[in-house]
């Protein structure tokens, strides 16, 4: 397994792991009043989106995932 | 009579119960705050992402000239390492908003490892970036400027945060913050947060659009 | 909270409407001086837009005055007459009035009104300076250097310095920029001006419209000669002593330094036919991309930006005042080319066959 | 429902123990009152020095080809003048020095939200006036308050000093933004709705956003000047792929809205002085407060037009020339409200009322040339020109400089507990309306004939001109020092002033001054409206707060 394979699964696991995780807590917290708690859920649906991106340009839908050749 | 009160303390955060009324009132005003220093925080990163854009929009199409396009896939690797720092700080709060001692040290230490992780893979990019094409932060033109500096910024902010985790951790270890009252700890997965948010961004400005 | 209270005192009285009937005529008397003032006894008009951005200056003069009559006279009005009188008891309070909803929509209307007959005003006159372009005028460019101004017409090799001389009644396009630091290039005559910014073409249209010689002045600070930078004239005059000046230049210049298609050696026209536009896009981007931007005409970094060059209706001119057709194109390649901005590389330099030119002039063709 | 109830041991009743010492109470001082004052004294100070520059600028323009300096050095002494004015004297001044003595009293707190978190921001204001006065050892900047690049980039090494200190300043007033807001949102006393506050409190409330959000947009520009200059990574030099008109957007960004931070505060100022002194409630008091909040926000939508002429498009032109124009509606009703306020009063002409309704007149002749160069034809004559400088001046002399004139004889008294003699202060007055007026009038004149800004030497035909604005500019000078002079000589001879010398009804004056430590004894319960001066006081439990008894202070032991 060379290093861009593992860099490939690493992304893929992880982006799934971390949306899963952001969408339990964002579930979870949704209901939370308080100021800090709407930006928590805020930042928790884009840490969602971001681990979206990581995994669609793992995929090869967006961005052109190549090695640093 | 009826008289407005400005300040109600249970219209605030639902943790402030069972505390006395100085120190929930208190931390209103540090949370605040906080997130006040947070949004003019923002506004320094938007104003360089604005000044990337108006560059790129100005220049000779991105990247420029004699620059080759970055690394999606490690950068992607790198990204989901520090995403993942985010999800695991959310676990550290709630442990110990839950009162679970152990198992928040164990998150709030897995925290910091991913941070120090991405912070590595950034400089291990850097040192490609400068060893296999020459690009420095002063010797790339626009693209060290907008590149170099907004990362770099991102990347400094990533490693106050790892100090910051450090001495919160060592201040829970040592016994300053109770399952009631750790406003300093919200402010530091509040700051965590903002740090993986902002990568968000600069992810798919710089990587994902090229 | 009652709203509109009627306090005792607090009807308008005779008094008041006599000053407000004062503030009426001085406003009358001030919007005449306003509309009929000769600005131009005091600064000359040169050029088709600067009546009309005096014309607008009339009406931001006529009605600011009336704005500030009407306050000062109230201020100066209300002061005296309801100032605190040796007789009054010490906790005299003023007529508890907070609110009057008609009078506060009114003072809201009128400035509105105004401001949005100023907008309309205004946009009629800024289509003129920048959105209406001559087919037929003289395309010049002054170009900004610590500290003065370069001048260049088209057809004439190299540039002018000290004097930028127009025909009267014929449009001028002006293109301004700097190969330094910011300048700012204002004819007071012409009420217009615009930044020289390097790196930016920045354009103004205008017509001459009364002969005479005009200061021409910088106006963004640029360093330590700033202040002398007011040197250089604009003279406008009338059609044949433009062409003798202009024939003149031509023929001074002749031999300067830079060879320009159809006045030296390099003349000869390049066979265009069979250019591969998708060979030229290559030799463009290694070759021409340094110093050529793929924007438009105005998005410039070295040289202007080469987007639409041969059908670009804004620009029919090369800038050595040659027609932007594929000919010229071509030729400016083979000879290059030396003005204020820069130098642009000859055929030879650029190691460029003429198959190359073809190719890079077909390249140009398509890209709009 | 009883006070006491209200109050369950909040911050309302946290009353921390006077520090002693002259270096607790004094220097590292976190008593919102005193550090306002270490503003005042500090940004007068700079005032001083600015003012010393803007003279040396006059006597240099009393002849066409003046002598008396070098053009460089001129270039130095308009630039410093110009940030100095702005960044030291005057933004420190209205929000610093007015913003923290008075607000947090007015809206009934014991302090700002972050006491510390003040005295850092203070304490970053006198070394960053150092850092700016210091650049003259190394070569002072050139270009201007503006610093176009790439004539910064090319300018001497005390530049990039500038930068430094002007990021420095800028940190403090971010956090003084931040302290401010959160105060104003989270520590009024109970009762002080939004719609109660004193409209000094509302500019207060509009400004701290600005403040907070437009300089740190200021400090990425300053931090890539910077970058630029000392490390030559590209942002604004055109030759190197940057584009200088980058920095004209992000400057512009900052500074424009930094005019209404330079502006707000003085309406507010002049919004509690009018009816104070009026003995009138201030007509139109939710349109006064709402067109502080309209101008805070059209501010942040209209900073191109201060680049008409640098090549922005022509669709971007028009947008940025209508919304500015808008800008005039919201400040056109708080000139009318004023007026109106005035109508039917008793008005009290002390020198604070004379420089308020000075105030007025002033303002609106800067307000409306203003409206002139939102209008990009007239601008495209006026831009860079003495215009330019006629109008900013009028706004932030005729404007924010008559505001603090008025706003220090007003709460002069609050402060030491004395008056400022009226008889000097009258002097002061008309004499500084005869010197402002005399300097400036005649420099849109000589604007709109040819003479462009920033120049060491001009065309003798505006000689006469230009030495009339020198002589009116020696007026102005002298009344100034009057004020300088009545000021000390009453802190300590004025006449004795007791707490509330003018009789007007805001919270600050319901208590000794100058203010105790802990503002107030109890802090008090607020049902209406501060304005209504036929009504009885709008506050509940002041009833201690004259007597000279101190309350137990609870100790500190939160974090």
């Amino acid at each position: 397994m060379n290093q861009l394979q593992f860099e490939h699964i690493i992304t893929i696991i992880g982006a799934i792991v971390v949306f899963l995780a952001a969408s339990v807590a964002l579930k979870n917290d949704w209901k939370t009043p308080g100021l800090e708690n709407q930006v928590f859920k805020l930042m928790l649906f884009l840490l969602a989106v971001g681990s979206v991106l990581a995994f669609l340009a793992a995929m090869g839908v967006i961005g052109s995932w190549k090695g640093s050749a | 009579m009826a008289v407005a009160v400005a300040h109600d303390p249970s219209s605030g955060s639902g943790q402030a119960h069972g505390v006395d009324r100085l120190y929930a009132e208190t931390r209103e005003l540090r949370i605040n705050g906080f997130l006040l220093f947070m949004v003019s925080d923002l506004v320094l990163f938007s104003s360089f992402i604005f000044a990337y854009l108006y560059l790129r929009q100005t220049g000779q199409g991105w990247p420029p000239p004699g620059i080759s396009r970055l690394d999606v896939a490690f950068a992607a690797f790198n990204s989901v390492v520090l995403f993942g720092s985010g999800a695991t700080m959310h676990f550290a709060l709630e442990n110990w908003k839950h009162g679970n001692f152990n198992k928040y040290a164990g998150w709030m230490l897995a925290t910091i490892v991913l941070g120090a992780g991405f912070l590595s893979g950034q400089g291990y990019e850097y040192w490609t970036l400068y060893t296999k094409f020459h690009a420095s932060w002063s010797g790339a033109g626009i693209f060290g400027a907008s590149f170099f500096t907004l990362t770099g910024m991102h990347g400094f902010h990533v490693f106050m945060g790892i100090c910051y985790l450090t001495i919160l951790f060592l201040q829970t270890v040592g016994g300053v913050y109770t399952k009631q009252k750790y406003a300093g700890l919200t402010m530091g997965t509040l700051y965590w947060h903002f740090v993986d948010i902002i990568w968000v961004f600069l992810f798919s400005m710089f990587y994902l659009w090229q | 909270m009652a709203v509109e209270h009627r306090e005792p005192g607090a009807e308008l009285d005779r008094q008041f409407w006599i000053v407000t009937a004062l503030i009426a005529i001085a406003s009358l008397a001030w919007i005449a001086f306003a509309l009929a003032w000769d600005i131009t006894k005091v600064l000359p008009e040169a050029v088709r837009p600067a009546d009309l951005i005096d014309a607008l200056f009339r009406f931001l003069l006529a009605a600011s005055g009336v704005v500030f009559i009407v306050v000062t006279t109230y201020v100066v009005y209300f002061s005296l007459r309801y100032r605190r009188r040796a007789d009054d008891p010490p906790d005299a309070i003023g007529i508890q009035i907070h609110d009057h909803h008609a009078l506060e929509l009114w003072w809201t209307i009128i400035p509105t009104v105004l401001l949005v007959a100023l907008g309309i005003f205004s946009v009629r006159i800024f289509s003129g300076i920048y959105l209406e372009q001559p087919t037929n005028g003289l395309t010049v460019e002054a170009i900004g250097h610590q500290w003065y101004f370069d001048f260049r017409y088209p057809g004439i090799n190299g540039v002018i310095t000290d004097e930028m001389h127009l025909p009267l009644g014929v449009p001028v396009t002006l293109h301004v920029t700097s190969q330094d630091v910011i300048h700012s290039f204002w004819i007071p005559a012409d009420r217009i001006k615009a930044d020289m910014v390097p790196g930016l073409i920045n354009t103004l249209h205008f017509t001459p419209t009364h002969p005479g010689t005009y200061k021409i002045i910088c106006t963004e600070f640029c360093g330590t000669l700033h202040s002398d930078m007011n040197k250089q004239i604009m003279v406008v005059q009338d059609d044949a002593s433009f062409k003798k000046w202009y024939e003149g230049w031509k023929v001074k210049n002749a031999h300067a330094s830079n060879a320009l298609p159809g006045t030296g050696v390099s003349s000869a026209s390049v066979n265009l036919a069979g250019g591969s536009a998708a060979n030229g896009q290559k030799l463009f981007t290694s070759k021409c991309i340094a110093c050529h931007g793929t924007g438009a005409f105005d998005a410039k970094v070295v040289g202007p930006g080469l987007k639409n060059v041969l059908h670009d209706p804004a620009h029919p001119q090369l800038l050595n005042g040659t027609p932007a057709n594929e000919d010229d194109v071509a030729k400016l390649i083979k000879s290059g080319f030396t003005g204020a901005m820069g130098h642009m590389p000859s055929e030879a330099e650029n190691s460029l066959s003429d198959k190359d030119i073809a190719d890079l002039v077909a390249f140009l063709n398509t890209y709009k | 429902m009883a006070v006491a109830e209200l109050h369950g041991g909040g911050i309302a009743e946290h009353v921390h123990p006077e520090p002693h010492g002259f270096i607790r109470k004094y220097i590292f001082s976190i008593d919102h009152k005193i550090i306002g004052l270490q503003y005042m004294i500090t940004a007068f100070i700079f005032l001083v020095m600015g003012g010393m520059l803007a003279e040396l600028i006059r006597v240099q323009l009393m002849s066409p080809h003046g002598t008396l300096v070098s053009n460089d050095t001129f270039d130095e002494l308009y630039s410093v003048h110009g940030s100095t004015m702005v960044w030291l004297v005057i933004i420190p001044m209205l929000t610093g020095a007015f913003g923290n003595f008075v607000f947090p009293v007015q809206i009934g707190a014991r302090d700002v939200a972050f006491p510390w978190l003040n005295m850092a921001s203070f304490w970053m204001f006198p070394p960053a006036g150092l850092m700016l006065y210091g650049s003259f050892l190394m070569g002072a900047p050139t270009a201007g308050w503006t610093e176009y690049p790439p004539m910064s980039l090319q300018g001497a090494p005390g530049t990039s000093m500038w930068c430094a200190a002007i990021f420095l300043i800028g940190v403090s007033s971010t956090l003084t933004g931040i302290n401010f807001l959160v105060t104003l949102l989270r520590m009024r006393a109970p009762g002080m709705t939004l719609t109660r506050m004193p409209l000094f409190c509302w500019a207060q409330l509009a400004t701290a956003p600005l403040l907070m959000i437009a300089t740190t947009a200021l400090g990425a520009a300053l931090a890539a000047l910077f970058i630029e200059r000392q490390f030559g990574v590209p942002f604004y030099d055109p030759t190197r792929g940057g584009s200088p008109l980058l920095w004209q957007h992000m400057f512009w960004f900052y500074s424009h809205p930094a005019v209404y931070i330079m502006i707000l505060p003085a309406f507010g100022m002049i919004s509690e002085i009018i009816p104070t002194f009026a003995r009138k409630p201030i007509f139109g008091y939710r349109m006064i407060a709402f067109s502080s909040v309209a101008i805070a926000l059209l501010g942040f939508m209209v900073w191109a037009h201060h680049m008409f002429t640098s090549g922005l498009s022509p669709a971007l032109q028009l947008a940025f020339m209508l919304l500015t124009m808008t800008i005039a509606i919201p400040t056109g009703i708080k000139i009318f409200s004023w007026v109106a306020t005035l109508w039917g009063g008793k008005i009290h002409f002390t020198t604070a009322m004379l420089f308020a309704t000075g105030f007025i007149v002033t303002f609106t002749i800067g307000g409306l040339t203003g409206v002139y160069l939102a209008a990009v034809p007239f601008d495209l004559h006026a831009h860079g020109t003495y215009f330019i400088v006629a109008h900013l001046h009028y706004v932030l002399v005729g404007g924010s400089l008559m505001g603090i004139f008025a706003g220090m004889y007003f709460w002069f008294p609050k402060m030491t507990g004395r008056f400022m003699n009226e008889t000097l202060g009258k002097w002061h007055f008309w004499l500084f309306m005869i010197g402002f007026n005399g300097t400036f009038i005649p420099m849109h004149w000589i604007g709109l004939l040819g003479q462009p800004r920033r120049v060491a030497t001009y065309d003798p035909q505006f000689w006469s001109s230009n030495f009339a604005a020198s002589l009116f500019s020696f007026i102005m000078t002298f009344a100034i020092l009057l004020f300088f002079v009545n000021a000390l000589w009453s802190i300590r001879r004025g006449k004795p002033a007791g707490h509330n010398p003018w009789g007007a009804r805001t919270l600050e004056w319901q208590i000794p001054s100058p203010m105790p430590y802990y503002n107030f004894k109890k802090v008090p319960m607020v049902f209406a409206s501060p304005y209504h001066f036929s009504d009885p006081l709008p506050y509940r439990g002041l009833e201690g707060e004259l007597d000279p008894s101190v309350p137990a202070p609870v100790p500190a032991g939160h974090h």
